[in-house]
This record gives C-alpha cells, structure tokens and sequence, in this order.
C-alpha cells in the first residue's frame, strides 16, 4: 500500500487538519467531537448537516459553507460517524429553526444518525431526516437494506444547502429533500479497487482487464463483474439503468452529474460526459445543468458513476444560487 | 473464592479477552468484510474494543451492570458503522438488566443477553437468516436459556452458547444477505461467512475463556 | 490498460468535446485547429494563450475563461501541439492589443511555440512569449534544456489572466508574468507511473514500496527513486528544495500550492497541505494563499507535488480577483 | 529506365517506407521514450508519417523539392513535440535545396541533408554528444558528403550513410542527454539508445531501401 499519509490511525485526523488551515475561511473543527463546521453559522436558518464515512472527500466536508452544510460529521474511512458527533454538531449549529439530517442509506449510517436524531428530539430541538437512496444497482426491496446513497448526496446537499440559506423552514426543507431524492437516480462502476489504509491491501481484486459494474463508494463489490468495455457502453449500461428506473422521459429537463471515483483523471470524465450526452440526447432527454468532476469519491478508485436529476424550476434556481464551499463554488 | 459466576472482575476480564481475541481476529474479520462489505469490520471492533478496555480499566466498579454500560457507551462513540450501534445496544440492552448486580449466574446473563439480542434486532431490524450477527446470537442466547433451564452452571452454558454461536456463523455462509452492506451484492453474497456473525462468536468466546480462569 | 475511453487515437478530441459541452457557458472550439477559446473573447484585452501536451487536465484547457487564458492548445497525451494551433487561436482571440504565450520549459513546447510567435510577429501581430520553468527537481544549466515548467504555470495562468482582463498591456502583462516565474518554485514525487493510451502500458514501473523523486508532469522518470516515506519525510524533501532554491525567507508571505498527480485522493493532499503548513511555519515562511487540489496532472499517476510563490501585493490581488473557467472559479 | 537517382517516385516510395518502418517500429520508439522521456515518439512519429504519405500520394508533383516540402510542412502541423518542428525543418531545409529538381543524385542529397541538418542544430540548438537525433544524423551526413567526394553511387553513398547513422545512434547509448526531455534525467539517462537517433537511422534506412527499388 502506497499512499501520501503519516500514520494509518491519523489519516482521518491529519486530512481535517490540513482542510481547515487550507479553508480557514470557511470552515473549522468542533472543539469536542470530530466534525466540521461552518465558520459563521448563521442563526436564522435551518441547520442542514450530513456525514458518513470519510474516504469520499470532497464530501461530506468539503461541502460545508455559504449555501451548502452547516456541519459534517466524518467517521473513519468508510465507517459511519457516531452518534455524539452528530449530537454536538446539532447542537452547536442549530440556530433555532431546527436540524435536517441529511443521510445515505447505509445500515450503519441510519443506526447512528437515527441515535442522535433521539438524543435531540429528547431535548425538544427540532429535528428531521431524509435519506438517500438513489443507486438504481441495488435491488430495492422491503426485505432488503434498500438502496444505497450515492451521487444524488451531492446535489441534495446543494440543492437543500441553497434552501435552506434563504430561510426556509425545516418542514419546506426536508419536503425539498425528499422531492430531490424522489427524482434523482445513480449508477457508478470499477476499474480498480480501493485500498483502505487500516486495511492494507485492496477491497478486492478486478483482473487486467475486468471491471465491476455497479460499484458501491466503499469498495464493496458491485452487482457484476465483465471485461472492460468501451466509455461509450459503460454510459449505456450505466445510464440506461438510471433513465429506465425512474423513469426519465423524453423532455424530461435533467442535471447531468459525471462523478469521478477519485484516481480517473478529468479527460476522462469529460469523455464520459460527451457520451452521456449524445445517449441522452437520442432520448430526448435535456441536459439543462451538469457537474463533472471528483465529488463523491471511493479513496483511489478509478471509475466513475452516472447521476440524473430530473428538475423542476425550484431545483434550478436553487442550484443556480450561490454557494461557497471548499469543494463546490460559484457565484461568489 | 471463585463460585462460577460473573463478577465484576471477570467481566472485567471478559472486556480484555473480547480485546485481544478481536485483535488476533482484526485482519481476518476486516478480510470477510473485504468479500462482502467494505472491509472494516476488524478495524472498527478492535478500535472499540481497545478504548473500552481503556475504559472499564480506568474505572472502580460496584457492579457489572455498570462495566457492561461503560463498554456500551464506548462502543457507541468509537466503533461507527453498523456494528458500532448494534453491539452499543447489545451492551447498553444488557447492561440495564445487571444493574446494581455484583454478579450474575447463568440465568441472569441468560437474560442480560436475551434483552441485548432483543436490542439488536429492534433496532437493525434483522431477522433469522438475513446473513447477520444475530444469526450467531440467537441461538447462542437460546441455548444459554435451556442450559439455565436445565440447571446447568455459567460455565456450562456458555460452553454450549459457544457451540451454537459457532454453528450460527457458519451457516451464514451460504446464505443471501438481506440486511447491512452485504445485502448490495445480492446473490453474490452467498458462500461468504458473515463478518458480524464472526466476531459474536467470538466476543462469545471470550466470555466463556474468561469464567475459564 | 483500463481506462474510460473510447479509441486511443480520440482521446484529447472526445474529452475536449466533453468539455466543451459541459462547460458551453465558457468555452468553445475554435473551428479550425484544436484550440479551447473563451467563449466571449473580448477586444479590449491582451490575448493570454497557452498550451501543451494534453494529459495534465485540467491544465490548460480547464483555464480558459474570464480572468485567465483566453485559448488553450492542447496536443496529443504529452505531446506539445503545432504551430498551427498557436497561430490560428492567437489570430482568433487578439483584439488588438497584442498576444501572451504562456510556454512551459520542454524543448518540443519552446521550438512549436517559437514557430507560431515567428508566424505571428511576421504579420505584424505583437507577440510575446514568457518561459515557466520552475521545477528545482532539474538541475539548471546553460548546457541542458533547464528546468521544466510545472506547477508554477498555473499560478502564473491565473494571476498574469487577472492582470489582462484590467486591460494591462502586452509589456505590463509579460513583465507580470516574468515576475511570478522569477518568483515561484516547484517539485514532485510520484508513487506510481501512468500510461499514456497510444502507448498502452505504465511508462515507468515502481515497485510496491517504492516512489519517485523529483518526477516530471509528463510520466517521465524523476531524479532519484527510493523507498517510500511518510508525507512529512515526502513534503520535508519537496519542501527544502523549494524553500532552499530561491530561496525563500522567513517573513516571505507566499502562496502555497500543493497539487496532486491525478490518482490521488484529495485527503491525502489535505495531508500533504497540513505537513507543509506545520513545515513552513517552523521557518517563518507565512502561508496567505493556498490552493490544493488536482490542477496539473499526470493523467492518473499518484503523487503530488508542491509549489510556492512568493507574493508582493499586486499578485496578491491579482489571485483574489474573480475568475470564472471550468477548472477553478471564485468571485464569480 | 532507373539512374540510380531519387526521382519523385522513389521519393514519395521513400515517404511511404519511412511510415512503414516507423510503424513497424512504433512500440520500440516508445518504449526507448519510455526510458528517458515520455512515452510518445513512436505514437508521435507513426501519426506525423501516415499523415505525410497520405498528403504526397493525393498530389501530383513535377519536382522532389514539391514532396519534400508537403512532407515537411505536414510534419510540422501532426507531429508535434519535440520532433515534430526538428523533422519539419529536417525536411523543409532540404526541400528548399531540391525545390524545381526532377531528380536528385548522391551529391546533390548530400547537401540537401546537409542543409536539412543545420536546420535541426539552429533549431534545438544540439551539439554533437547531447544524445540526440544529431548524433546519428550528422555522421550520416558526414558519410553522404565524403562518399559524394569520392565518385560513389547514390545507393552507395546512402550505404554508408546508413553505417554511419546505425553508429551514430547506438553511441548515444553511453550518453548523458544534455538537450530534450532526457536531459532532466542527468546521469540517469545514460545506458539508454536515443529515440530520436533511433527514428533518424530508420529513415535513412527507409531511404536506402527505397532506391534498392
Ligand atoms: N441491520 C442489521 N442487523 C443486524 N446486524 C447487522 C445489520 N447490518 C449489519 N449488521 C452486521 O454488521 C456487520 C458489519 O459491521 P461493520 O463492517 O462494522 O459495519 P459496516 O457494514 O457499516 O461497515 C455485518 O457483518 C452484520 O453482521
Ligand atoms: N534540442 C534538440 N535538438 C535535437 N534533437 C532533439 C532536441 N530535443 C529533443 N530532440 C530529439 O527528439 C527526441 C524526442 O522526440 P519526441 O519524443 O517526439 O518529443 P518529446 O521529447 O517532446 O516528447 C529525442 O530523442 C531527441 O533525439
Ligand atoms: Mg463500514
Ligand atoms: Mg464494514
Ligand atoms: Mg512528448
Ligand atoms: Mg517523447
């Protein structure tokens, strides 16, 4: 294993560190638990937080700031935050008009911030989940964990972070959540695998000349394995899936999100997007927004993952709206 | 004066048992949670149990009740993940029925146990089969109740809670998941033994090692 | 090789097709050669270009926009581009006031470059060119090609870009720039090779415990190879020979950038980023401006490396004004 | 009726050899790149001639200049890096010597070459022993001029050229490289042939074996 680190047990640590001397202006560290949070918290606003398992930087933590999170909970590489993180992270952002926990749906995930969530309702604060389950790989079933949170975080955290900035109430914000995470399909896949740095070695191992389709952003497994294809069947695969599951329509207006699993270099990216763009205009499918580039990242792995958000006019606006974050920023 | 039952210096020692097997193990869980998961699961488990060990040594205690929620609480706040939670509540669930107990003889850890299994599968909401811990934990609780049932010593029981954990984490393998991160890979998920039936087993284990002496 | 591509041979034209669409609101292809131009050139401005091999995206291509270059020419995957993409993009984007080359040090970028200023200036078009060549890894002498330009460029794209778009002229802007290349030093270390597609296997091999010091942009091997060390040993290494080599002084204010190779995960340059920090204070040296992030890669090579510009007051403003391109966005 | 001499046949069939034997030796360039550079000079130099001999086959020419010139100037705008301008000047210089000549004899190529390779010095600016295309090209020149002097054949003096050449590019191999992307090696470049002698040899060789007919 070869990685830019100090020690496996400081990696978590060490990255924070160096994010908030990069961002001080942005953002900075819960003086007791592990979170980050926005510099200035703003009091008249719904306090929006997420987190989860670090290794998918720039989320969750470099989407804290102007117009996005107020705070983010990391735990340790692919492990979900404990419950008093996102406890005092509530605690210490919340303004007074209440908490959106925005959480992905993982079994540890929903353990934990379902934990908090109790211990702050306990305490009459104001406080609601949504939970994203946007990864059209995952088989939904009420027998199942159901499906995975993936791309469509992202631009929840976006989407709901500009709402929330205007002064919505928690009710509007979280109904907005819910319709973001209604509308929002993903499918992602592997041309490696990841190396967790406690670990050591490799989550698994994909041949010379294999990929893993349907990938998760953990390194686990995806729903089937094949050689390596060309981008341009990789996009239908993938954005077949996406666009027959909701399903996507002929006029339908999207946000078309190219997410890079962190070791594939942008060129590729962008050549992703010009397939996907040439499959969703024989569709008829409009692509009115996008995002390409390394959001929502498996450590090292090198693939990528296919996000559709079907749009409404709030949805533009509010992605449109200015945002300042260590990851994400315009307009300002 | 050792009667065969629970104190607080065997639970205490039960703690470091649970440390250093889940330390052995710590590559091998986190190798399971590779196939099926996000290979962290040794991690996780030998992070908590390390600071949990820390905990309870750093403590006087009157009573198991409070060692066991000590362990609970530090489990909460270390482990992460889905374990992390589930074997919180496990502890906590347990912890309540020990209370102010300076010991416990099998049917009261019977017991202690069962309200930590009922714990686990109120809030994972797994059932039987679903390729989980609580394919190793219950029937490891149930054949605790019929050794209790049967009159036999901690010793005795846990011996054979040992025995049935084991069976239980075996015949994950071939099952499909349906719960936590390996219910992603459907099908594929056969022929893998469950990484948190895996260290029930052996936090199991380390109970029964420690009544050993 | 496992990459998201189509054929070998379109690689730099589908991704710049890819980018393009995406970032339409920006950019376009010029209609002739393969140049990226600013969608809205506008007249009253020097013309600031550069380009180079394709591969280190999102450099240059990624740069064009309002505050930074006005076209980029990208040639094949770490091949410089023909004189014909200089001359025609230059001819395209002057409004009059003349034209910038920005030129990374590599004999094959210098003679192309050369070949379209000669182009140029026999016209009668005001043309000048600038030479980054700020990477400390290569000894500089008369009698060898000196030093590679490397991480420098990018800060010299994006301050010299400010200082055009206030409507500086063409002696103003190349004397700007001459000042951030006398100004701005560099070094890089790789822990793994990278393939060019063409090629279709790693141009250098590492083995599993070892890294390169002192690696080019362009896969080529470094100075020296060694076992790998911790990121404080690694940026202790980069970071002497940056801070020795100018050298830079206690009180100096600078900016510091550490970039990454492609492959590597943004944690870990936050690592990198929190071990120069702590670095540079112990000297004295005052971080007041940062970038971390992939800026100028190796296509999917991990590794990092590390610039400092010293600033003065005008290219401190000069970095804080707003820029608006695909790559890097801020204030507007 | 052939003199022996490079006519606009033989010289678009040298076109059409030297993109055969750089295609040919495409991944040996670039793994020779691979050593002490970037990878490309077999991708760079298999794209620039394919290219060239596309362009001299769809024209008509009356004069070998003509062709030297369309292989020149597409060079110039395909190649790109480093080679791309030194072989466009390698070509064009000598273009300008064999501009309106119908044919060229041993003499009259040797000063072709040798205005061709004046081009490359002026331009990168190479000594002899940099450990580069100029170690194997001026030899090559060299042998032209001195084999001319003696009253040798075309096919004669381009056999010796190629000798020379082959020297020439295998005597890079102790050297360290002083110009190029190689140079940053320092000593570490030494041990290793040059891609740009190796290219040079075969194109004197594909010229060579373009007059064998
Ligand atoms: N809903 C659940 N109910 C019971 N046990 C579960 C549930 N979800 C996951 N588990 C157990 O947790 C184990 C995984 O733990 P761990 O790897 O630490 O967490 P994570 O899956 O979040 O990475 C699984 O092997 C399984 O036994
Ligand atoms: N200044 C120079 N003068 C003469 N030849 C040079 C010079 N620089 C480079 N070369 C030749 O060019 C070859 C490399 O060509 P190529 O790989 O196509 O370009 P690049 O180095 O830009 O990738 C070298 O092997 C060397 O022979
Ligand atoms: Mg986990
Ligand atoms: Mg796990
Ligand atoms: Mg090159
Ligand atoms: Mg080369």
């Amino acid at each position: 294993m070869k990685k830019l680190i100090n020690e496996v047990e400081k990696v978590v640590e060490e990255s924070l560190q160096g994010l908030v001397k990069a961002h001080a202006d942005l953002v900075k560290l819960h003086p007791s638990v592990r979170a980050v949070l926005r510099v200035d918290s703003p009091k008249e606003k719904v306090a929006v937080i997420s987190g989860g398992g670090s290794g998918h930087e720039p989320m969750h933590t470099g989407f804290v700031g102007f117009g996005m999170l107020d705070a983010a909970c990391p735990g340790e590489i692919f492990t979900s935050p404990t419950p008093d993180q996102m406890y005092e992270a509530a605690k210490t952002v919340n303004g007074g008009k209440g908490v959106l926990y925005i959480v992905k749906n993982y079994s540890g995930d929903i353990m934990n911030f379902q934990m908090a969530a109790d211990m702050l309702a306990g305490e009459g604060i104001p406080v609601e989940q949504v939970i994203i389950n946007d990864d059209v790989a995952v088989e939904d079933s009420l027998y199942t964990a159901g499906r995975r949170g993936v791309g469509g975080t992202v631009l929840a955290e976006k989407i709901v972070g500009a709402k929330a900035e205007e002064g919505a109430s928690l009710e509007e914000v979280k109904k907005l959540c819910e319709r973001v995470n209604a509308n929002v399909r993903s499918m992602g896949m592997a041309l490696t695998s990841c190396t967790v740095p406690a670990a050591g070695k490799p989550t698994f191992e994909l041949g010379p000349d294999e990929m893993e389709i349907g990938i998760g952003i953990h390194g686990e497994p995806g729903r089937q394995r094949m050689k390596v294809k060309t981008a341009r069947d990789i996009v239908e695969m993938l954005a077949t899936a996406v666009v027959e599951d909701l399903p996507f329509k002929a006029g339908d207006e999207v946000l078309a999100f190219v997410n890079g699993m962190g070791g594939t270099p942008l060129s590729e990216l962008y050549i992703v997007y010009n397939d996907l763009s040439d499959f969703l205009e024989k569709k008829g499918i409009k692509i009115v927004r996008n995002l390409v580039g390394n959001y929502i990242t498996s450590l090292e792995m090198q693939g990528c993952s296919i996000t559709l958000l079907r749009l409404d006019e709030e949805m533009k606006r509010l992605w449109d709206a200015p945002v300042c974050t260590p990851g994400l920023r315009w307009g300002m | 004066m050792d009667n065969g039952k629970l104190d607080v210096t065997k639970a205490i020692e039960a703690v470091k048992r649970i440390k250093d097997i889940v330390d052995a193990n710590k590559e091998y869980l986190t190798e399971l949670d590779s196939a099926i998961g996000d290979a962290d699961h040794g991690i996780n488990m030998s992070r908590g149990f390390t600071k949990a060990l820390e905990k309870v040594k750093s403590n006087e205690y009157n009573d198991i009740g409070s060692v066991f929620k000590d362990v609970a609480m530090t489990l909460m706040s270390t482990v992460g993940g889905a374990a992390g939670p589930l074997y919180g509540t496990f502890f906590m669930k347990a912890s309540m029925k020990l209370a102010a107990q300076k010991e416990a003889d099998l049917s009261l850890l019977a017991q202690a146990f069962r309200e930590g299994l009922q714990g686990v599968v109120a809030l994972g909401k797994a059932q039987l089969s679903d390729k989980t811990m609580v394919d190793a934990l219950t029937p490891a609780v149930e054949a605790l109740e019929s050794a209790a049932k049967d009159g036999l010593t901690l010793k005795q029981g846990l011996e054979k809670a040992l025995a049935m954990a084991e069976k239980g984490m075996k015949d994950t393998i071939p099952m499909v998941a349906r719960k936590g991160r390996a219910s992603y890979l459907g099908e594929r998920s056969a022929g893998h033994q469950d990484p948190g039936a895996t260290s029930s087993y052996l936090i199991l284990k380390a109970f029964y090692d420690a009544l050993e002496g």
